[in-house]
């Protein structure tokens, strides 16, 4: 079992390293000097221009040799100091990051959760209940195929806009100050509600699928046959079918948390809900290289954790893996 | 004609390839010419994994595998074609030996695109004629045909006909007759036979005593990767003289007479196989101490019949 | 007398049309009998055993009666079978190796399994106990996960469950073929073994090896492309066999001693005929050196001598 | 596996392949056919602003008055273009590393596999936005490339699989005697026997693609010049489409992507039931 756990850890890492050096790299491989085109696309004045070129080169350590400035990135990387961002000039992008990730988490644990969860009871349902195999999967098929972002704007087109019984933007209203009382934490809730349906619904089709396909495999694997031959009852043949269908779901969850990020900022786009994915939106728009960057490896740092947390939960689960026989 | 000389073959299994499986260990025989040598063991015995890098298909860990003198695994280019000319081999699964999405005679396109590629259409189309009839197969119903609509015995047949077609010297049948049916298979060992009387070499991979003794000249008896007794099939049956052989003589299900008591039901420690002591150490009934502690080496007891057992094998090789 | 089965036609629903895998099967199994079930792959045997007790699609029951010590078994109904499945009938199925929840100790899924029949585990640990030394098991398996056993072991585990309850029919459906010579005889002794303690009152044992049925049953039953050919003691099947095909059969096993060049066995020229739309009468017809016209209607399974049943026209 | 001919025939038996085709293939022509209807260059200000369909301008304008028919059209093609583009070359880099991979083992095996988990772990989505976001000067066809490069891993971890049970398999031995070469195996013996499984995998990747693409131009990263249905939407959320009440910009854009999508997904069903035996023969 260790052993299966520091494989996957010293993948992570790599992946980590991959990552930080490919989020180095980019911006230097570009064709011309990054520096010229950032500046020349804020059509400034030649002055104004000329500071943020000098703050520019000395931000980006240009002048340095190759190697320095990749150990300077990591040294700063591991201080923390992903540089100013220049959007909410002058605040370090670090804290800009650390107002959106509550928000970030407050809409993506609850929707992957229960999405997860639901998606999987329905999932096993669905394949014993016939008339429920064929409403349920032709819509989870629809649901598991619709763009993040448009689910978005449909449901805040219909539930928000027609039946206006949802804000449609913001995390809360504009009159409120963030502060703890129920006044605020309902508005929150309130207008957490659409964000947090559209990323449901999405994310719910495809463990739907998921799950009935994998029961579908087990009530047909051989244990399950001959529990059927010694006459066992349906109960018990798909308590143990939907266990063992179950495992393939947790590692798909850790495989599919890539998708869930990109759906999570489309949707958080859409609904201009402040966290990373509004960052993004703005950092683009504002040609904020520093922020984006941070976003992104806020992005990977998020995933990489969350796949360990993961795995770690499928060892306990798993007792094949548990017990030694290294579970793929 | 081939020899094996101390060959090794050694998995990595387990997570960074810690733990060795030793499938095959310090095995040498030798194949001469017209005779059929049956390479016979339980599953996990090393048979297949022999024969398979006999056919060049998996590398020995270590120790040589020589062809008419040559080391096979230095021949390269046309020298390792003329290789295959003269040693072919036929599998276990006769559905799993054609590519299930192409006709069957397929494989004799293979042939003709490797080896005969400047023969013309009609020669070719005779030359297949002949084989199959030499295999007991009538040409017209059996080409032209998907695998799946051709049974076992037939299958097989076309593959030993494929051999045929390189008029090869040595063909390694690796539990060919297995997975057939009882009334199929005898026809398919007589072709065997036939087929040594006119100047091949086959060798015989089998776990089934009986069609080993039915068939073959010599026999060589493999436990655990290693070779536990070898020598003319008639004097390994008349007198088995290592325990494993005692031990399978007298589990195959007879038809002419009951199991009789079983000698030994022993169930011992496994000591660490192969590298100290007797592999057969843990299920034999006659182990003394040395046993455990040196590995046994194949000695000649009587004319051409070689044992590795301290007990059984040993200068004095009184009756066990 | 434990089963008796009465003209049972059990088919195969394909795209193509019926497969008639079990065509008119006539026979009876005594009590502590252990009748081997015999013929070539594909000649329905296992068709046969499974619909005795779980007929299941695209199995298709056709007509014919089953009864087991004299009470009928619904075979055609799977809920009612579940009354008879593992209290009175049992299966050892071919793919016993891995038929244990992989993810469930031994002891729990044992548990589980007889919780559903309203039996306490602790109430029969003590003769589950007992019967796990008889196999060379230890108490430990029960602790342990499927995946940390030998594939032997996995099937002794199996074979436990399936008689835990003293069945009075047990089916063994080729539990021989994957094994090695050394396993293998311990296994057959284990049946036999489980007969002697009563564990189970008749048993039916479906191989394709005849010498194994040789060391272990007590009759024989020989089918042919969904025909019963013919049933008879042991002994007689293998020194006087009635039907051509099985004299072919046996002539075509190389008794050890057997050598080529000495006596020269001949196998059986030709393939069984597809089931898809079957040939009339004899299946065995268009192989058969004493075929005459007289083949063209289905041969009855009659008795030609006390036990020893025959369908063959020369042999009426 | 049976003939050719028999294994088309069940395709096109299975209701779920026929729906999903029909969708797929009602799409294509629309984006063939559409933009020769369109009276107006999609990013042209012709119109009224903010005007409903009409007989003029069927699925009306945006907020500046460009014909949104145009747009849809223009963007349905760019879509496919992504969607053949970044699906195919995800597929071709998955099937040549899953092939290798697959048939070497080894040493070989180890590290393409460890690189493809990498990539499997890595948020395609955040490495898309750092390169894009850096690139001056974007096309449909850059988009497509970067797509492929990072979709291929879901591929490669299939197919790896698929060529590891036919490795196994005694024909793949045979060949090796008969002195074929590696390459002739892989790409004569093996992977002829993964046709069925290779269309699967487009099919998942081109879906995957266009989904990505859309996700990318909705950020604001899509091709700096032409229209995609992705960039409809972020225009539409920009120019606030939904408080405006403009559905007729909304809708459209997405529900395409949602039936092309679909109808993939659903004729992958149809096909996996067709190609797997077991399956056919209730």
């Amino acid at each position: 079992m260790i052993w299966y756990l520091g494989r996957k850890l010293f993948i992570y890492l790599l992946t980590f390293f991959f990552a930080v050096t490919i989020d180095w790299l980019i911006p230097r491989l570009m064709p011309g000097n990054p520096v010229d085109i950032m500046v020349s696309r804020m059509a400034l004045r030649a002055d104004a221009a000329e500071v943020v070129r000098s703050y520019y080169i000395q931000a980006f350590q240009l002048d340095l040799p190759l190697w320095r400035q990749y150990l300077n990135f990591w040294i700063a990387l591991l201080r923390g100091d992903l540089g100013v961002s220049i959007w909410l000039f002058p605040q370090p992008v670090i804290s800009v990051i650390a107002r959106a990730v509550p928000y970030d988490l407050l809409l993506l644990l609850p929707a992957i959760l229960l999405s997860w969860v639901l998606g999987n009871q329905v999932g096993a349902m669905a394949a014993r209940v016939r008339w429920l195999d064929n409403t349920v999967l032709p819509l989870a098929y629809i649901l598991t195929a619709t763009p993040y972002m448009w689910l978005a704007l449909l449901l805040a087109w219909s539930l928000g806009q027609v039946a206006g019984l949802f804000p449609i933007s913001g995390a809360y209203s504009y009159n409120i100050r963030p502060h703890l009382s129920w006044v605020f934490i309902r508005d929150l809730l309130w207008h957490w509600t659409l964000p947090f349906l559209s990323l449901f619904l999405v994310m719910f089709g495809g463990w739907a699928i998921g799950m009935r396909n994998m029961i579908i495999y087990e009530l047909e694997a051989d244990y399950s046959r001959y529990l059927s031959a010694l006459g066992a009852p349906q109960r018990l043949i798909r308590r143990y079918a939907f266990r063992n269908a179950v495992l393939p779901q947790i590692t798909g969850l850790a495989l599919q948390l890539g998708a869930i990020v990109a759906g999570a900022v489309a949707t958080e786009i859409a609904f201009a809900y402040p966290g990373t994915g509004y960052l993004i939106l703005q950092a683009v728009l504002n040609q904020d290289y520093f922020l984006l960057q941070g976003c992104f490896l806020f992005i990977i740092t998020g995933v990489l954790a969350a796949n360990l947390i993961i795995d770690i939960v499928y060892i306990l689960v798993d007792p094949r893996t548990r017990l030694g026989m290294v579970g793929e | 004609m081939l020899a094996l000389e101390n060959v090794t073959k050694v998995y990595r299994t387990g997570a960074l390839g810690l733990r060795k499986l030793i499938a095959v260990s310090e095995v040498s025989f030798e194949i001469g010419e017209r005779e059929i040598v049956a390479l016979i063991g339980e599953s996990g015995s090393g048979k297949t994994t022999i024969g398979k890098m006999i056919l060049r298909l998996f590398r020995p860990t270590s120790g040589v595998i020589r062809f008419e003198g040559k080391d096979i695994f230095s021949l390269r280019g046309p020298a390792l074609k003329d290789y295959y000319r003269q040693v072919q081999g036929v599998f276990q699964d006769p559905f799993a030996s054609y590519n299930p999405i192409f006709k069957a005679d397929r494989v004799f396109a293979l042939i003709r695109e490797e080896f005969y590629p400047r023969i013309r259409r009609s020669a070719w189309e005779q030359r297949v004629e002949e084989a199959l009839r030499a295999v007991g197969l009538n040409p017209s119903d059996v080409l032209g045909k998907y695998p799946h609509q051709l049974s076992g015995g037939q299958l097989q047949r076309f593959l030993i006909a494929r051999a045929l077609l390189l008029d090869i010297r040595l063909l390694v049948a690796d539990e060919i007759i297995s997975m057939l049916d009882a009334s199929t298979r005898i026809d398919v060992l007589n072709l065997l036979g036939d087929l040594r009387d006119r100047g091949l070499s086959i060798l015989f991979i089998t776990h089934d005593l009986s069609l080993g003794y039915y068939i073959s000249d010599r026999s060589i008896v493999l436990y655990r990767g290693r070779i536990v007794e070898m020598g003319a099939t008639e004097r390994i049956y008349a007198r088995p003289l290592h325990p494993y052989t005692e031990m399978l003589m007298e589990s195959i299900p007879r038809i002419d007479g009951r199991w009789g008591a079983t000698s030994h039901r022993v169930e011992r420690s496994a000591v660490l196989p192969g590298a100290f002591g007797c592999v057969y150490y843990p299920r034999c009934p006659i182990a003394q101490e040395i046993c455990a502690r040196r590995v046994p080496e194949l000695a000649e007891v009587e004319a051409g019949h070689f044992v590795a057992c301290h007990v059984r094998g040993g200068a004095s090789s009184s009756a066990g | 007398m434990a089963l008796r089965v009465e003209n049972l036609r059990i088919y195969y629903r394909t795209l193509r049309g019926y497969v008639h895998a079990v065509e008119g099967a006539t026979f009876s199994v005594g009590d502590g009998e252990i009748m081997g079930l015999a013929g070539e792959s594909g000649c329905g045997k296992t068709t046969l055993g499974h619909s005795l007790i779980y007929l299941k699609p695209p199995m298709a029951y056709i007509e014919g009666r089953v009864f087991l010590d004299g009470r009928e078994l619904p075979i055609w109904d799977m809920d009612r079978m579940n009354e008879f499945r593992f209290r009175h009938i049992s299966i050892i199925p071919q793919y016993a190796m891995n038929a244990l929840n992989p993810t469930r100790r031994i002891g729990s899924l044992i548990a589980d399994l007889l919780a559903t029949r309203g039996i306490d585990f602790r109430q029969i640990l003590p003769e589950l106990q007992r019967r796990l030394d008889l196999v060379q098991l230890s108490q430990e398996v029960l602790k342990r996960y499927p995946f940390e056993l030998s594939g032997g072991m996995r099937q002794r585990v199996v074979m436990l469950i399936s008689t835990l309850l003293n069945p009075s029919l047990l089916i063994a459906d080729e539990i021989t073929s994957a094994l090695d010579v050394s396993t293998q005889r311990a296994v057959c002794e284990m049946i036999v073994e489980f007969r002697n303690r009563g564990f189970v009152r008749s048993t039916i044992f479906i191989t394709h090896d005849m010498s194994i049925l040789y060391q272990i049953a007590d009759t024989i039953l020989v089918m042919y492309a969904g025909q019963l050919a013919e049933k008879a003691p042991v002994e007689t099947i293998f020194r006087s066999p009635r039907h051509p095909y099985t004299r072919m059969l046996i002539a075509s096993l190389p008794r050890v001693g057997a050598r080529q060049r000495v006596e020269r066995l001949k196998g059986i020229p030709g393939s069984p005929p597809p089931l898809l739309d079957p040939p009339p009468g004899c299946r065995f017809r268009d192989r058969c050196p004493l075929a005459f016209e007289r083949c063209q209607e289905p041969p009855p399974f009659v008795e030609v001598e006390p036990g020893h049943f025959v369908a063959c026209w020369r042999e009426i | 596996m049976g003939s050719r001919s028999e294994l088309l025939y069940f395709a096109w038996l299975n209701t779920k392949v026929r729906v999903g085709a029909l969708i797929l293939a009602l799409f294509v022509i629309l984006a063939i056919v559409g933009p020769l209807f369109a009276r107006h260059d999609p990013n042209a200000y012709v119109g009224p602003p903010a005007h409903p369909p009409s007989s003029e301008y069927w699925l009306g304008t945006t907020t500046f008055g460009q014909d949104v028919y145009s747009q849809f059209v223009h963007g349905l093609r760019a879509t496919f273009i992504v969607g053949l583009l970044g699906g195919g070359i995800g597929t071709l880099l998955g099937v040549c590393i899953g092939l290798l991979a697959g048939y070497r083992g080894g040493m070989v095996d180890e590290i393409l596999n460890m690189f493809t988990n990498i990539v499997l772990i890595l948020p395609t989505l955040a490495v898309l936005i750092i390169i894009a976001a850096y690139l001056t000067v974007r096309g449909i066809l850059v988009e497509s490339l970067f797509i492929g490069c990072t979709a291929w891993p879901w591929a490669a971890r299939a197919i790896r699989a698929q060529t590891f049970s036919l490795r196994a398999r005694e024909f793949v031995d045979l060949a090796r005697m008969s002195g074929r070469s590696s390459w002739k195996i892989m790409f004569y013996e093996i992977a002829p026997n993964m046709l069925s499984y290779l269309f699967m995998t487009f099919i998942l990747q081109f879906g995957g693609a266009v989904l990505i693409a859309a996700t990318l131009d909705f950020i604001g990263l899509g091709p700096t010049q032409g229209i995609s249905l992705g960039l409809m939407m972020n225009n539409a959320v920009l120019w606030a489409a939904l408080p405006l009440g403009m559905w007729w910009w909304l809708i459209p854009p997405g529900a395409a992507i949602t039936a092309i999508v679909g109808a993939l997904y659903v004729m992958n069903v149809g096909l996996d039931e067709v190609f797997n035996p077991k399956l056919r023969e209730l």
